[in-house]
């Protein structure tokens, strides 16, 4: 199988998929006496678009928050970029690279959807509380170069005429764009995506798949994904890893999954949407 | 008509992150600063300082230093009685063991200082969260304004432990005590608030800011966007309390002259400020200001009404005052819940249409 | 036993009683919070309220007498009767009610889906209100408010254990009357949410808004029904502290005394607010006793709230909380 | 913003009206948590400043007005109230708060106006070489302190050593103010002081009295203000102490205090500096003049109480001081100035008080350029609760002035060095 090649392999549309970028290794996360996963390994390749699927309550949400680093895990290792890493915060998680959007929105909702924005890009700026009390020299030059980069990605996801609205007055699939933003303006190594097409309808879901193969395909970041949509899964990835009762059930090509009779046990004998 | 943005271009991003993005605006604020610094020294006199410009002055500063706490950061504090009492003991022990030394430098240590307080006292805040920590700091208040009154070397060990503001100049002008002149008073307030004004409207446009409304937005998500909440909420904690510092240090050496703790820095204090703030409109600089303006122009207003016009008893005055305080408070939020800055903005909508409402 | 045990037994004994007055004051606050997520700052200012009209409808005093002789020339004081305390207690509970209306109808109604810092403000606006009608009404004059109950030390006690100990426990019959009417009061509050509809009802909003109003529950009337439940409260602790100390200003300031008590035992638990009442009373009284005097005495004012604060910095869910699992 | 500016400008221009007349502000306090006790204190200061002007038509011919001030115990408001009544030429201020005095003393010194204390303020501004517009005759709070420890020494036949004296006191600047003299007259008699502070309000003093219970003190003194003393004095009845053993300072020591207490205040006793109860000639003329006229400050419930009588005694002494100067300047249109001099001057004698319709209500003062001070002498009250009334309980005491003095010296030195003031009258 060309996917467990370690320098990396080439996908059916001609897309070159890059080494690891992140391994699971056992992960087992517990509340109180309540398993939410159970010993689940699996890994995320450069430039890949990987997709973790499950009906409710599989854990797949526990699972990004694990990788995210919100969530620390009672057993498993977690390696990113080919290094161990040790117990973190999670903003200490953002640092690395690693950005994310929310299943239920969490913009900043006091604030307009440039600054929204530009807090992705908090991780990256530097000037000191001084300076930037004097807004002069390094504070002031620094955010015009973000200013710079935030409106290019404000023109790729088309957002340009509610830059300066506050984020609360914002309808639904909008405001998914702009945490969709948030999370690119950070320019991560890896972009986790919680249920993006959750409560959309069709149009804008299909707005939302285009955003995130042109993401992927454009910008060449790697993207982690949840979602409850089978269909759209299986049109946007590369790899799914399927879950159940915290468990992995299944892990290849949609193709390979599709046909897995775990996967089609799980599915089957629970009603999905 | 009168309030106009069209046509009002930016070509720079600079340009278009500054403090008044519009023109009209602009000039308005250059007029305003005009007459702050080139009318008001030449007319005020005693009685317009000390009842109005100088206590709205000082309130405006620590209006300012808790609305960055609470209207930024979305910490709750009402613990701001006990930190202007720290500025305010800070300056006295400065201003007596160092008497050569600049009183412009005192009230800045003093600042300074109450930052350092303030950190120590913010340091729950990682943990508790909302009301529980609005609470919290009342911890704060009570405890420092115990160990004032408690521990005699704060107050030079005098007799009744209150402490005094001896005289002090800036370029030969008496600043404090009370020989000190109203426009000197004045002034020297207004330049450490349009100082601080504009310092605080610098960190609220950058990054700093950003990550202190990114906490009180959302505090979770801004973590997990790569805020950390450690010196985030601690560094909203020690400027908003070098801010309330020096105002409790001028409110000391400036305005009152003489105080003692438990009565100029007691838990009115810190509600007082907390409804300018809520009145003006939490995380708003024009609020701050709006706010601490209400505040203290309307019980003189008021006074000067009821006892000065229509010649009511003093006692009758003062509860109606209560009640008027209390209903407009209610009636305000009810109203508008986001405080005078709202209203601002509002009225600068329709005026930005008049005369052609559609 | 050494004396300083004895005296220690002491402080704490009495350290409890005032633990349930605390207690009685934090529930007011929890009724509110529970209910309608409001944190009531006013309460304190209701217990004054609710002492001022108690004392007032005893000695006959005519409402707004100052106002209507300043106004009108008139020279009206009291109505010149005095009423049984009974009646005054059911009269002033009953002007709680309409309160409770008024303030239902005129402020809570107008803030519905306001965040809470605004409702709490809300709440300083109405303490400010209340206050100064209280003292239009009622006069601001120090008021003796005396409904028959006992005061002073409780002789039983005094002999009891002076004759097992060698000295005698102070403990104030007053105390032991609050204690009594505070623990009457929790329970009939306990059994009156489990077991009456509009208890049910109660429960059901403090549970989940709207999940209540779908099943046909009106949220205008539990509000009153709280705000006058927590009216009755704080007239019960006016009563209590107004005994002690005359009715006058100072009596609103109890508020402050139970906040630790609901940092402690949560905002929204009537047993945390009991057990929290408790261990801050006993706390302070044991703290002013044995560390107090190496530090030069009242330290009551802040210690209740260190202690809160320390507890919270080491366990944030409170007393009674769950640990909580925080979600995205 | 603007037009709020204008219309303030316009209440306070119309709210200023001419100036002929002589000015004593009253800042008065009749709301927040000390109104019960300002209430009947300005009622006084006032109604005998209408008998003054309805009896006499003022004193010396000019009517006395009496701009009142509501300054709520608060020092902003104090402020606020000095400043704007001190535009209407205040004469005199007499804010009857201790934070407000330690506020006014430099601003008065600046301003050229008069601060009368009496009985409260800063202590050490009993002597004039350095307090030059600061007068806090006839008593202040040391003197309080000696008096009350002279009355013990009396009771226990000079012998005070061994005994311990409690000191209940509000914990703030005014409750601190004894406990240097007390210091100082325990080790020169030989008694053992215990402090024991009461934070404000004192709502809540159960460790306090649970602690005087244990240690058992032979007296008790108290410093106690607002609902402070009501709640002290309920629970010293509750623990039974001896009622005559407790003795307050003048300010706790008022009808407030002791009626909540009911039956068990019976016998409890406090320092005053002037005589109580509507039985002086005085009261004749005010009854006459001022309350069967209808105008009567407040609800007219509080003459002759003990509050009353102590705002009616600065009024009398601010009124005859005001005479004094009208002496002094020949004209009776006295300045600020002027009066001062009539306060540096006073010589009240018995004669005059006798003349003034209040025989026996004070002791005497001289004043000089260099005593501010007064006799500082005061006597014991005791209450009958069954009567209802304020007892004489002991005759005048005058403070032990071998040990004060050396105090006031100190720390008026203390004031003129960081203010660097030069002494007077040498």
């Amino acid at each position: 199988m060309n996917q467990m090649n370690p320098e990396g392999y080439v996908t059916a549309d001609g897309r070159k998929i890059g080494p690891v970028l992140m391994e699971m290794k056992n992960i087992s996360l517990r509340f109180g006496g309540v398993k939410a996963i159970t010993d689940i390994s699996f890994d995320i390749r450069e430039g890949e678009i990987r997709a973790i699927i499950g009906p409710n309550g599989a854990g797949k949400s526990s699972m990004l928050n694990v990788i995210s680093g919100f969530y620390v895990p009672q057993d498993g290792e977690v390696w990113f970029r080919g290094y161990k890493r040790g117990p973190m915060k999670p903003y200490q998680v953002a640092r690395l690279g690693i950005a994310r959007t929310f299943q239920n929105i969490a913009l900043f909702d006091g604030m307009s959807v440039l600054d929204n924005i530009m807090t992705g890009r908090l991780t990256l700026m530097k000037s000191g509380l001084f300076s930037q009390a004097m807004w002069w020299g390094k504070a002031e030059k620094e955010e015009t170069e973000h200013r710079e980069k935030v409106e290019k990605i404000i023109d790729f996801l088309e957002i340009q005429p509610i830059r300066k609205t506050p984020v609360g007055r914002l309808p639904y699939g909008l405001k998914k764009r702009v945490e969709l933003a948030r999370a690119l303006a950070a320019e991560p190594k890896l972009l986790l995506l919680d249920e993006p097409m959750a409560g959309m309808n069709v149009e804008e879901k299909e707005d939302m798949c285009r955003f995130i193969l042109d993401v992927n395909d454009e910008f060449g970041t790697t993207i982690a994904l949840i979602e409850h949509d089978m269909g759209v899964v299986m049109d946007l990835s590369d790899r799914v890893v399927v879950m159940d009762y915290g468990k992995k059930i299944g892990d290849g090509t949609p193709d390979e999954v599709r046909s897995n009779p775990d996967v089609i046990n799980a599915y089957l004998g629970v009603s999905h949407d | 008509m009168f309030y106009r943005e069209a046509g009002d271009f930016k070509t720079s991003y600079a340009d278009d992150s500054q403090t008044f993005p519009i023109r009209f605006d602009r000039l308005r604020y250059y007029a305003v600063m005009a007459v702050a610094f080139g009318v008001i020294p030449f007319f005020i006199n005693d009685y317009w300082a000390n009842a109005v410009f100088v206590p709205f002055l000082i309130y405006a500063i620590a209006a300012l230093g808790l609305n960055i706490l609470t209207g930024y950061c979305g910490q709750v504090s009402l613990g701001t009685g006990g930190f202007m009492a720290v500025g305010a003991y800070a300056v006295y022990k400065l201003m007596t063991a160092f008497p050569d030394v600049s009183i412009l430098i005192h009230v800045l240590l003093a600042g300074g200082i109450t930052a350092m307080v303030g950190v120590l006292f913010g340091l729950p805040s990682l943990r508790i969260k909302g009301f529980y920590l609005a609470v919290a700091t009342l911890a704060a208040q009570f405890f420092l304004v115990w160990l004032f009154n408690k521990v005699p070397w704060f107050y030079n060990y005098s007799a009744s432990g209150q402490i005094s503001a001896p005289e002090r100049t800036i370029l030969g002008q008496a600043v404090t005590g009370a020989n000190t002149t109203a426009p000197a008073k004045y002034l020297f307030c207004l330049i450490i608030l349009v100082a601080l004004a504009w310092l605080a409207r610098n960190l609220t446009r950058g990054t700093v800011g950003r990550k202190w409304m990114a906490i009180r937005d959302m505090d979770i998500a801004a973590e997990i966007i790569g805020v950390n909440p450690l010196t985030t909420k601690l560094s909203a904690f020690a400027i908003s309390s070098f801010y309330i510092g020096v105002a409790g240090a001028l409110f000391f050496a400036v305005y009152l002259g003489a105080a003692e703790v438990g009565e100029a820095f007691g838990i009115q204090k810190s509600f007082l400020i907390l409804f300018m703030i809520i009145i003006g409109g939490l995380g708003s600089i024009f609020g701050s200001f709006a706010g601490a303006a209400f505040m203290v122009l309307m019980p003189v207003l008021l006074k000067n009404l009821l006892v000065g016009q229509l010649g009511w008893a003093t006692d009758l005055a003062a509860h109606l005052e209560l009640m008027i305080v209390g209903a407009l408070i209610v009636i305000f939020l009810i109203a508008e819940p986001h405080g005078m800055a709202q209203l601002w903005r509002l009225a600068k909508e329709k005026l930005r249409l008049w005369p052609f409402p559609h | 036993m050494p004396d300083q045990l004895l005296y220690a037994i002491e402080a704490g004994l009495n350290g409890l009683m005032a633990g349930v007055l605390y207690a009685l004051v934090a529930l007011g606050f929890v009724l509110i919070f529970k209910a309608s997520g409001i944190f009531n700052y006013a309460q304190g200012v209701l217990a004054l309220f609710a002492a001022l009209t108690l004392v007032g409808f005893q000695n006959g005093q005519i409402p707004f007498a100052h106002l209507i002789n300043a106004i009108f020339g008139t020279d009206l004081h009291t109505f010149g009767w005095q009423l049984p305390a009974i009646v005054a207690i059911v009269l002033a509970a009953g002007v709680m009610v309409i309160l409770s209306i008024i303030i239902e109808r005129y402020v809570l109604k107008h803030l519905v889906n306001q965040a809470p810092i605004i409702l709490f403000m809300a709440t300083i606006g109405l303490a400010y209100f209340l206050e100064g009608l209280g003292d239009i009404m009622w006069g601001a004059d120090i008021k003796k408010l005396d409904v028959g109950l006992p005061q002073g030390i409780n002789e039983t006690i005094d002999t009891v254990t002076y004759n097992a100990f060698g000295y005698g426990f102070f403990i104030d019959n007053l105390d032991i009357v609050a204690s009594v009417v505070a623990a009457l009061l929790v329970i009939s509050l306990t059994i009156f949410s489990q077991y009456s509809k509009q208890g049910r009802a109660l429960r059901a909003v403090a549970d989940d808004h709207q999940a209540a109003l779908s099943v046909g529950i009106s949220l205008r009337f539990i509000w009153v029904l709280v705000w006058s439940i927590a009216g009755f409260v704080a007239l019960v602790a006016g009563i209590m502290w107004g005994s002690k100390s005359g009715v006058q200003f100072s009596l609103s300031l109890i508020a402050l005394k139970a906040l630790p008590v609901l940092m402690l035992g949560g905002f929204t638990s009537i047993p945390g607010a009991i057990v929290g009442g408790l261990i801050i009373g006993m706390g302070e009284k044991l703290f002013e006793f044995f560390v107090g005097p190496m530090i030069g005495g009242a330290t009551e004012n802040w210690f209740a709230y260190v202690l809160a604060l320390l507890f919270l910095v080491f366990r944030p869910q409170g007393l009674f909380g769950e640990k909580i699992i925080e979600r995205v | 913003m603007k037009k709020t500016m204008t219309a303030i400008a316009l209440a306070m221009a119309v709210a200023t009206p001419a100036m002929a007349d002589l000015v004593v502000p009253n800042l008065s306090y009749r709301t927040g948590p000390y109104a019960p006790n300002g209430i009947p204190y300005a009622d006084g200061f006032n109604d005998y400043f209408t008998l003054l002007n309805e009896r006499d038509g003022g004193i010396g011919g000019e009517l006395v007005r009496v701009p009142e001030c509501e300054t709520a115990y608060n020092t902003e408001k104090g402020v606020e109230c000095y400043e704007s009544t001190k535009g209407d030429g205040a004469l005199v201020f007499n804010p009857l708060s201790t934070g407000i005095t330690y506020q006014l003393i430099p601003k008065v010194t600046a301003d050229g106006i008069t601060l009368y204390t009496p009985g409260y303020g800063r202590t050490s501004a009993a002597n004039g070489k350095i307090f030059e517009w600061v007068f806090n005759y006839p008593a202040n709070y040391w003197d309080g302190a000696s008096v009350a420890v002279k009355h013990l020494l009396d009771e226990n036949g000079g012998d005070l050593s061994g005994k311990k004296i409690a000191l209940v006191y509000h914990n703030s600047a005014y409750g601190k103010e004894p406990i240097r003299t007390l210091q100082e007259l325990s080790a020169k008699h030989g008694f053992e002081l215990v402090e024991i502070p009461v934070d404000h309000p004192g709502q809540e003093q159960k460790s306090q009295w649970l602690q005087i219970r244990r240690d058992k003190p032979d007296y008790v003194l108290m410093w106690g203000w607002g609902v402070m003393n009501a709640v002290a004095i309920q629970e010293a009845v509750n623990i039974r102490y001896p009622m005559d053993h407790f003795i307050g300072v003048w300010w706790s020591g008022s009808e407030n205090d002791v009626i909540p207490a009911g039956e068990g205040a019976n016998g409890y006793k406090a320092i005053g500096f002037h005589g109580t109860g509507a039985d002086y000639p005085v009261y004749g003329d005010l009854k006459q003049y001022v309350y069967d006229a209808g105008k009567a400050a407040g609800d007219g419930s509080n003459p002759g109480n003990v509050l009353y009588s102590r705002g009616m005694y600065a009024a009398m002494i601010i009124s005859e001081a005001i005479r004094k100067g009208q002496e002094i300047a020949g004209h009776s249109a006295v300045n600020a100035a002027e009066v001062r001099e009539g306060f540096e001057n006073l010589n009240l004698t018995q004669e005059r008080l006798t003349e003034l319709g209040l025989p026996g209500f004070a002791q005497p003062i001289e004043a000089t350029c260099a005593d501010h001070g007064g006799p500082g002498s005061a006597m014991i009250f005791q209450w009958d609760a069954a009567a209802s009334t304020w007892n004489q309980a002991s005759d005048w005491i005058t403070a032990d002035s071998e040990v004060l003095d050396p105090l006031i010296a100190e720390d008026s030195a203390a004031f003129a060095a960081e203010n660097n003031i030069a002494e007077r009258c040498n």
